[in-house]
């Protein structure tokens, strides 16, 4: 059974070699040369630099196109119209599910119309030299963004492309993006990953890696997400990798999401070996958006005012086209705007709000809690208990679509709009916690006059895109 | 009649909120729930309505292409002798203006019945137990205030 | 030399006679004939009831246009698509400057070109028939705003015309409005306006008077608009009124805004008498905005995160296209939804932000300074209290264009971003306070390394529409 | 010659925080300042340049009409026999996509020196300082980092 072991270097080149056969452009990949690359870039390019030396959040947008010149102009734009601090570069769908045939044929289709034939870069394609032309034209440092279990081909080319942060791990880029890809499997090859990440880590070139922490975007609890940050992390030191961001995503209230950034940066700096850099990163909600550019201009605003509060060392940004899919630059940009707004005028303000203490410490028990499941499960190895504490629903994500995870757990908000658990299934946790979860929704039901039950949970799900953020019931007519 | 509920989003569609919602749906009103989950065959389904003995199939879609991924599928369930109540919603076609007439392309597609993805769940149940002459039970707990 | 005592009865009628045939419009005045419209109207419309009842903060647009249908159109359109609570008329320039033959005109182009060629809606010239038929049209209550030194025809019309709420006051309309006007004659034309509102009410017909908090717009220092506030709320109760909204306008510190709205509705509460109701209004960032929708949206949010904690009883919102001046209908409705969504997303969370109570107690006791200052000055008569205050700077307004004021004090920014001091000139105020502001603008002159300047109060006022709320200097080269 | 300076707001505009700032920037250089604060008109410009003996007359405008309300204004001065410094400063013309003609315009008119709206103060002070030929003074107290 695979282990928490670092990949030793012959199993590294091995599996290297094959991977890089899967497709054509493999073959250009040479370790030596792309550290020569690297090196050669100016610190402004140094994704792990620049974000590990900023004083104040950085920000981040969601970008991806099929052509090269058109990511090249799209990032451009964002940086220069947006401000952005940091670049994405995002992935295609068919790059995601290793289907470099279609990719091409997308890729061909979008240089013979003109059209976005394919929804992300398919960096795969575009090779070595196509990632570097990218590298080269974009004054900033440029993050791999995609969802890809199977990852292993699209991190060689790009890290020998030029990028320095790829997103992803063997949960958050499973449990949310897929149906039957097994834990174990995925572990194994974001252990490759890792390990690759780590070796160019080793020759100076410190390659950022960030997990994915909204997982399944939904009203996720705190802790369960910061448990998953925690042992995708643990899994990238052992191979390695020494600039750690972890991710969060905005459940929208403000005192809890400023706890759970507090958690995070906390237990990340805690469980996270003394030589990892350890950052965090604050995405802007998730969830379903309402379909008007205007509330949506809100929601982002309430993303900036968290930002600016709890300081997170980067955020990813959302547009006010958010509810119609893949937005325009223009929109894109203005999502960047006008989180910058948001934070700039808040974040030389002293705002201390009463809670956050109390709110950390009950999310930092039940991370802790978690981790302490998987730790037993395995006997000390992470990689075992992970994959057992998923198998029997010690630890789960609400939503989940993967048949790695029961995802039987289910959020519902408190009276206060605070993500707590209604159903635990066979989540580990002590009784207490429960017992407080369990105390705040009792509350909630009270004020609602209704039982608790999944009704709150699905009212919840759809609140924010209606312009919510607690999913009460309608008041009747006659009050 | 069965009282058991296949339940499934159809496709290679991962949306899986509405289906989680739906399944504690179905189980808080008493129905036996089999939730195959996201991204399920015409086959999967299938295969679990004949080994459950299902009353009904409940599908689920919400990417648009509910169509093309439904063509076929009351053959599929006639062949394997399935004579449970078919229910299919969500975002049944990209655009809705119209949903009488995407109702109507539905109904001769061979399902019983036809929702819109703003339909609550009390909705579907309510005439699920029509269809299959059942009362609520005394074990509901579900608490509907209109 | 006038005093704060009730218009006699003989001296209204006598008033309302003379300024009723200023305008051709003014003859179908009828005091009882309005009375009977006030009481046909339903309880939607009522706005005194309409404000005072409500238990979450109303949100209220600014928009006129010169012509009746398209005015009845424009407020229909942000009620459904901006879901106003409550509605606005703005009337246009010419008619406060009481030019109505100059309003006739520009109506008159207005209907036959089919443009705005006036910059609100014209109420005098429209007269009490078309007032009605504005007020039957739409189902949500009316404010009439403007700005006029002189309302009293406006004020006779259109409370005939059956608007329930006028904005303005002898103090709010004139300083920051006019350089001409002494203060003793806006003053007396107020107290006519005031005591009509008191005569309606006696018949049942609350007219709802709003002074204008936001007085010049420019960093006014929370405790100089409170105390005209509370001056002007204690003129029209002296002449009758009962419902009276005081109003404020964001400076952009949450917690500065969040201090001093509770201040005001504190201080009125114990100022005026108690068979008012007082309530408060909060107006979004009355400042420079950015030259940018998605940054302007952020300044926006800011605005109703501040209102989802502070819960005043109204919010008047700002445009997405504040920058340009005049918004279109759909910008002034996507601000209206902008906040809304921030509101209703916030206003359920409990935020207790530390140092409000601080914050407010120093805003109070500024604010008893500045009406001791006005008591002292007029015997026990806040009228002539305050035309001495003002005469001699012991009340005074930032920026102010009147020469009714002295305009000699000076804001500046804190290094928390809230509005202090800098340049005291003949404001009245002890020596402690004084001190408490030096020292805090002290601090920021030390974190920017520079002396306390004028300098400072340049860059402040600049500073939210070029991205930020403190006006620091640019960062040197070398740094 | 006069360190006095006449500031005000020509025609009917009433932007007053621009020139309130002038006023203390001016001061804190060490200028005697007259302040005439908003809508003021050309010859009460003139009959304040006269009685202090004005070194200069510093005029702003920020609505976009100073054309218009600075038509015949040097010759307003001329009669009265001010032989001051004038300036001139502001949004001077609606969407001055092009300054450079504006500023010709403004030269045209007679005035001295032409400022856009983004001018800082120390800008039009060392200016001034030229103009008149004073060296600043010690009771200067204005920091300027740059």
């Amino acid at each position: 059974m695979i282990r928490d072991e670092r990949l030793r270097s012959d199993e590294l080149r091995r599996i290297d070699r094959e991977i890089r056969a899967d497709w054509s452009t493999g073959a250009a990949v040479e370790f030596e040369e792309a550290i020569a690359f690297h090196d050669s870039l100016p610190a402004s390019k140094r994704f792990a630099d620049v974000l590990e030396s900023a004083d104040v959040p950085l920000l981040q947008p969601r970008a991806g196109v099929p052509r090269l010149d058109d990511q090249i102009d799209l990032l451009e734009s964002l940086r220069t119209d947006g401000g952005a601090d940091l670049l994405p570069t995002t992935i295609d769908s068919y790059t995601r599910d290793n289907e470099y045939e279609k990719a091409a044929e997308g890729l061909e289709a979008a240089r013979e119309t003109g059209e976005d034939t394919l929804n992300g870069f398919p960096a795969v394609n575009h090779g070595v030299s196509g990632c570097r032309e990218l590298i080269e034209s974009i004054d900033a440092p440029i993050e791999v963004r995609h969802g890809t279990p199977d990852a292993r081909l699209l991190a060689a080319i790009t890290f020998a492309g030029g990028f320095q942060s790829f997103e992803g791990g063997p949960i958050s880029y499973n449990i949310p993006y897929t149906k039957r890809h097994g834990l174990a499997e995925t572990i194994e090859n974001w252990q490759f990953v890792d390990r690759l990440a780590g070796a160019y880590t080793e020759r100076g070139v410190r390659i950022n890696r960030e997990p994915f922490g909204p997982l399944t975007g939904t009203l996720v609890p705190p802790s369960i997400a910061i448990a998953i940050m925690l042992i995708e992390g643990l899994l990238a030191a052992t191979q390695g990798v020494r600039s750690i961001t972890l991710g969060y995503g905005q459940v929208g209230n403000v005192v809890q999401d400023v706890a759970a950034l507090n958690a995070l940066q906390k237990l990340g700096e805690e469980y996270l070996p003394d030589e990892v850099v350890v950052t965090t990163v604050f995405h802007e909600w998730m969830g379903g958006f309402p379909p008007d550019e205007a509330r949506a201009s809100g929601v982002i605003g309430l993303g900036g005012m968290t930002a600016a509060i709890a300081r997170p060392d980067k955020v990813i940004t959302k547009s006010p086209q958010e509810f119609q899919g893949v937005p325009t630059r223009e929109a894109n940009a203005a999502g960047l705007r006008t989180t910058r707004q948001v934070i700039d005028m808040a974040i030389e303000q002293e705002i201390d709000i009463d809670g956050i203490d109390e709110e950390r410490a009950l999310i930092e028990r039940e991370s802790r809690c978690l981790m302490d499941a998987v730790f037993d499960r395995g006997d000390g190895d992470i990689v075992r208990g992970t994959i057992r504490a998923f198998d029997d629903g010690a630890l789960d994500v609400p939503f989940a679509p993967s048949d790695s995870a029961k995802g039987a757990v289910l959020p519902a908000r408190d009276d206060d709009g605070r993500v707590r658990i209604f159903e635990w299934a066979d989540l580990e946790m002590d009784g207490e916690i429960k017992e407080i979860h369990g105390a705040r929704l009792s509350r909630r039901a009270d004020t609602e006059g209704r039982d608790q039950s999944f009704r709150m949970v699905a009212d919840d799900v759809d609140a924010i895109s209606e312009g919510k953020l607690i999913g009460r019931p309608e008041p009747r007519g006659d009050v | 009649m069965s009282q058991t509920v296949v339940l499934g989003v159809i496709g290679s569609d991962a949306h899986v909120v509405g289906i989680t919602i739906l399944e504690q749906a179905f189980s808080a009103a008493g129905f036996d729930v089999v939730n195959l989950g996201v991204q399920t065959s015409q086959e999967e389904f299938a295969e679990a309505a004949v080994a459950h003995d299902a009353g009904a199939v409940l599908v689920s879609s919400l990417y648009g292409h509910a169509r093309q991924d439904c063509q076929g599928f009351h053959d599929v369930l006639e062949s394997a002798e399935i004579d449970a109540v078919t229910y299919i919603g969500g975002n049944l076609a990209v655009g809705q203006d119209d949903f009488e007439r995407t109702r109507e392309t539905f109904r001769e597609l061979g399902f019983d019945r036809v929702f819109d993805s703003e339909t609550d769940p009390e909705e579907a149940i309510a005439a699920l137990r029509r269809d299959l002459q059942i009362r609520p039970t005394e074990t509901e707990r579900v608490t509907v205030s209109s």
